[in-house]
């Protein structure tokens, strides 16, 4: 076997194996990895395989073959000429190539009939329809972390991976309500949550600064029973009679502001809200289980 | 036999080869800090934040394309026709003084337009449309400057003493026609200065197609600028310059001739490969990647006429560095050709599309095949045109295995960073959900960014050996008698 | 008749006619260097004899000028 | 019969031609008519935005950011519905893109807002850790070119028929009137009433302080069009 073969096929092995440990690490490959996955690969591989054994039979065909063909008649200088034709392994590539091409054309993605709309569509019928059977019931642990992965990508981008909102560049959603934000509504009111509790708050309804403070004290550090000035301001500026005694919140009237629970993530997620950091757009892309499961994630971070 | 000049006339071509060699440099300086500041970002503010917005990654990098594909490339297109095309039309262009008197206003205005673009997209001007990135007022000037090569070609032609024309210069031909079009239509543009009655920037314009056409148009530019700017003129150097080196006649001439009509009309419709599964009509996508394919055939073609040309001289490819830049080209050319049109497959193309594996793809065409076609031609052009042998082979040796290994490096990085990525942006956990949020899928690149970048170092440091080869070969090589120059280039130790 | 269905006929019509073309011109290129009336493989020589003093492969004569 | 070819520079060149414009004619001229149609809830931009797409074009934000959502699930996961022709019918030039160095855009405005934003060009790593993009401070400085923004829309409506100061049909039922200014004063007018409700949502001092004074830095015209992205 000669240097250059070797070579070829210690090349191919090398990135046969660095794909191979690169799709594996991207967790494609295995049983989850579809057809598709599996072509690209495959193309990859051609490609090296078709290009070195090419390129080392012309390289071989450069070392060891000796000049040959029909010689021309004319003769210039001494440079004789070679009657070649058409290489023939080119040549049935070429006619190989038009078959694919008709088929290509014909019958893999037919001009007249395929849609990619049409593609995309089944693509999400069946997804749905597998992901709908496996999951239409679920335990709470289950649904936990289903909420994890969809806040990892839906929501880590903003209130990060520890969902701490990053120094306070998004909520932090270990606690349901920070002092600041407390402060914000009561100065300024809120009206975030149009289609659950369509009323809204009004602002100023405390106007002593030290009241301020008090109650947004007292709501953010989860209503502590022996708060004494927290409970009074919180009174004084009746927010119990919306809000409830304990910040349990009323149907319809005003949302549950003493810890989070999966109808409140649902509704911030259907309203999106507007406070002191800043603005949460609506996410309404989210089917009704991915919303239901985050809502039992960000439930349970405030539990802990 | 009619009276003739003593010699060709090289000025013109003297005066291209430098800006290769120089903007060459310059390209790919700009691509090696890009690839670091992607691999490590506070690269971004290497020369301060003050500067930030001249030193950051996407101010550059249009930078980094035009002057590689603008700067380099184009150079090395003019440089060489200033040389081939004389010598295979046997005329002197010291017959004509209109043609040198063009040739010499040619090379000026080249010189301002590249002045003024590398000024422009640093100050941030520019179209946005990839490769044609320049306002109008650069635009007409590059219209100009095509326009006067135009005439050259066609000046030289109409003088000349060989009868049928070599397939370098139908090459040469196709590159000027086929650049002209497709430039002309993908930047047609409304100033929006004259249009409002002198409000705003006068140099500001607003593209005559929008959204899904505005697309189409720029891709069909984009994919066959490549085909024009990286294909067709360099395959018209590697017709005149293999031969020429090694005193081989092209294998099959015939073959030649089937492939350049046959790349000219496969190429033009592939461009539609850049949009599958975007806006633009299901059936011109499917158009786009069969005609990608048939592609194959006409590339390889002229490839495998070049390899065959070198049948049974391995003692040349051996002892010649010259002539393993030009065998590795063909490699490399035969390799981005095969792996295009796969990346062109339409389920493939969902994974690649969008990923680094495009930019590996892009690169090991350029680096491998266009920039070692570029500089092979300049080594032999070198000695007959300076009258001096190469300056020094072994440094061509070390030159031609750092840059092999930093084009390796490059495209098996990117290739497998494409893969990675796009196999990521598509994985589904066991929920049915998205398995990664889109920052996982950029930090899992870093160690094939890291290593791209260090094969993009390992590439530039090869340009500047090249660099200082050139010009101790203009100072200092030894003086070379005519009768040297017949097949094989002259080569210090 | 739209002008869709007549982009669909010039595009049938005209590649038809491309490849008949292309064809074409691969048998001539055959059957002239059979018969022997045109070597098409010296033209390769253009680019190995390219010194301004060599003798074109294929001089333009002075005849061709008056034919034009 | 084909020789002649070979030997005449001018009929060779006019072969070429025919043969590398075919594919063009076919491809790119049918459906022209038919892709520039808008789709319904499309509108024109207005001059703070499309002032603010210059300063996304000026700094090549198309070099790693994407504006087309393909019609793959993992995609309308990721970045929502699937791009349509007709929604680009505003767009001279297209972003569309050729590379995600970072994610698709084409809809940023329905999952970001103007506060992250501003985080995030100020410095990327920190809203995003790991973020491998660099920060655009002098964003934050640089004024708008508004004029500009102007010109090319009184261009476009009158080149382009692009509809401004008409009636556009909205995907709820309702209509929307893209006013296009008279003159280039009151366009500049319009766009500081625009940029003052940006610039009430965002942190930064010297920003507010700027707009307040009747400056637009290019941040606050650049979120008016990122928020626009829907």
């Amino acid at each position: 076997m000669n240097k250059t073969v070797l070579a070829a096929i210690v090349v191919v092995i090398a990135m046969l194996g660095f794909t191979y440990v690169a799709v594996g690490s991207a967790g494609g490959m295995g049983g989850e990895g579809d057809w598709v996955n599996k072509l690209a690969v495959l193309g990859a591989v051609v490609l090296v395989i078709v290009t070195a054994f090419v390129v080392t039979k012309y390289v071989r065909q450069m070392q060891s073959d000796t000049a040959g063909g029909q010689l021309a008649d004319e003769n210039w200088d001494g440079i004789g000429e070679y009657k070649n034709e058409l290489p023939f392994g080119w040549a049935v590539i070429f006619l190989g190539s038009i078959v694919w091409a008709m088929w290509y054309f014909l019958a893999g993605y037919p001009v007249n009939a395929y849609s990619q709309i049409g593609e995309y569509n089944d693509e999400v019928k069946a997804h749905d329809t597998k992901f709908e059977a496996q999951f239409a019931k679920m335990d709470d642990a289950t649904l936990n972390a289903m909420g994890e992965s969809v806040f990892i990508v839906q929501c880590a981008p903003c209130h990060g991976l520890q969902a701490d909102g990053m120094d306070g560049k998004a909520a932090n959603l270990h606690e349901r309500i920070a002092e600041k934000s407390v402060k914000h509504i009561v100065m300024n009111g809120a009206n975030n949550f149009k289609t659950d509790y369509a009323g809204g708050m009004p602002p100023m309804l405390l106007q002593d600064p030290a009241q301020v403070d008090a109650v947004a004290k007292y709501v953010a550090s989860g209503f502590k029973a022996d708060d004494a000035a927290g409970k009074a301001a919180y009174a004084a500026g009746t927010c119990n009679t919306c809000h409830g005694e304990n910040g349990e919140g009323m149907p319809s009237v005003a949302p549950k502001i003493n810890g989070w629970e999966a109808g409140m993530v649902a509704t911030v997620l259907k309203d999106g809200k507007k406070g002191a950091i800043g603005a949460m757009p609506a996410f309404t892309n989210l089917t009704a289980v991915q919303t239901k499961a985050l809502g039992a994630y960000v439930s349970s971070l405030s539990k802990k | 036999m009619e009276n003739r000049p003593l010699e060709y006339d090289y000025t013109v071509a003297k005066m291209f080869m430098l800006t290769t060699v120089v903007l060459g440099i310059v390209g790919m300086l700009v691509g090696v800090i890009l690839a670091w500041e992607l691999a490590f970002p506070a690269v971004n503010t290497i020369a301060g934040s003050g500067l930030a917005e001249y030193t950051n990654f996407s101010r550059l990098r249009p930078l980094h394309t035009d002057a590689v594909i603008f700067g380099f490339t184009v150079s090395g297109i003019f440089a060489t026709w200033y040389y081939v095309g004389q010598r295979v039309l046997k005329v002197s262009m010291a017959e004509s003084k209109f043609l040198m008197a063009l040739g010499k206003l040619h090379f000026v205005l080249y010189i301002l337009l590249v002045a003024s673009v590398v000024g422009s997209l640093l100050l941030g001007i520019t179209t946005s449309k990839e490769y044609a990135e320049f306002e109008w007022p650069i635009d007409i000037a590059v219209v100009v400057v095509w326009v006067i090569w135009g005439m050259q070609i066609f000046g030289l032609i109409g003088i000349r003493r060989e009868k049928s024309l070599y397939i370098s210069i139908w090459y040469y031909i196709a590159t000027f026609l086929g650049v002209a079009m497709l430039y002309l239509f993908n930047n047609m543009e409304v100033p929006t200065y004259f249009v409002s009655g002198g409000i705003g920037a006068w140099y500001h314009s607003v593209s005559m197609y929008s959204g899904t056409n505005d697309a189409l148009v720029q891709w069909w530019y984009g994919h066959n600028a490549v085909a024009f700017g990286f294909t067709v003129p360099i395959v018209a150097m590697i017709y005149y310059f293999l031969p020429k080196e090694s005193g081989q006649a092209v294998y099959s001439y015939k073959l030649s001739l089937l492939a350049f009509w046959g790349l000219m009309f496969v190429y033009l419709w592939a461009g539609g490969h850049h949009l599958l599964f975007s806006t633009v009509p299901d059936w011109m996508q499917t158009m786009g990647s069969v005609f990608s394919v048939v592609l194959i055939l006409p590339s390889w073609g002229s490839a495998i006429n070049m390899l065959l040309t070198m049948k049974g001289e391995w003692q040349q490819v051996a002892s010649s560095p010259l002539i393993k830049f030009m065998i590795l080209a063909s490699t490399f050319y035969m390799f981005s050709t095969l792996e295009g049109p796969i990346q062109a497959i339409k389920s493939v193309n969902a994974l690649a599309h969008f990923t680094d594996w495009i930019v590996g793809h892009v690169h090991d065409g350029v680096l491998g095949w266009v920039a070692f076609m570029i500089m092979a031609a300049l080594f032999h052009m070198a000695p007959r045109v300076f009258k001096r042998e190469i300056y020094s082979k072994s440094l061509m040796n070390t030159q031609f295995w750092i840059q092999t290994l930093g084009v390796v490096l490059y495209f098996t990085s990117m290739w497998i960073a494409g893969i990675t990525q796009g196999m990521m942006w598509r994985a589904h956990d066991e929920f049915g959900n998205l398995a990664y949020s889109f920052i996982d899928t950029v930090t899992v690149l870093h160690p094939y960014y890291t290593i791209r970048a260090v094969g993009g170092t390992l590439y530039l440091v090869g340009m500047f050996l090249f660099a200082y080869n050139m010009y101790k070969t203009m100072t200092s090589g030894r003086r070379v008698e005519e009768s040297e120059l017949q097949s094989a280039s002259p080569m210090g130790a | 008749m739209d002008i869709a269905t007549l982009q669909a006929y010039g595009y049938f019509f005209l590649t038809a006619f491309l490849v008949v073309v292309l064809y074409g011109y691969i048998y001539h290129l055959y059957s002239a260097e059979k018969k022997g009336t045109r070597d098409y493989e010296k033209y390769g020589n253009i680019a190995l004899h390219d010194d301004i003093s060599d003798q074109p492969i294929e001089e333009i004569s002075k005849t061709d000028e008056i034919k034009k | 019969m084909f020789h002649w070819l070979e030997k005449n520079p001018f009929f060779f060149a006019v072969a070429v031609f025919v043969v590398i414009a075919f594919a063009g004619l076919i491809e790119i001229l049918p459906n022209f008519a038919q892709a520039s149609r808008p789709v319904i809830g499309t509108k024109p931009y207005t001059t703070l935005e499309l002032a603010g797409r210059h300063v996304y074009i000026k700094n090549s934000c198309n070099a790693c950011h994407s504006q087309l959502v393909r019609p793959f699930k993992s995609e309308t996961d990721r970045y929502g519905h699937y791009s349509l022709s007709g929604e680009y019918a505003y767009d001279r030039p297209f972003l569309w893109g050729s590379k995600r160095t970072g994610p698709d855009l084409m809809r940023v405005g329905n999952y970001r807002t103007t506060d992250w934003h501003e985080n995030h060009m100020k410095d990327p790593a920190a809203v995003v850790p790991g973020s491998i993009m660099p920060a655009y401070g002098w964003m934050f400085k640089n004024k708008a070119d508004v004029d500009t923004a102007y010109a090319e829309q009184v261009t476009v409506n009158k080149v382009f028929k692009t509809p401004y100061n008409a009636e556009l049909p909205m995907a709820d039922g309702s209509k929307v009137k893209v006013a296009l200014a008279d003159s280039v004063e009151a366009a500049r007018a319009s766009a500081l009433e625009e940029a003052k409700v940006i610039a009430a949502d965002m942190k930064d001092q010297d920003v507010k302080d700027a707009v307040a004074k009747g400056e637009i830095p290019e941040i606050v015209a650049l979120i008016a069009y990122l928020n626009s992205l829907k």
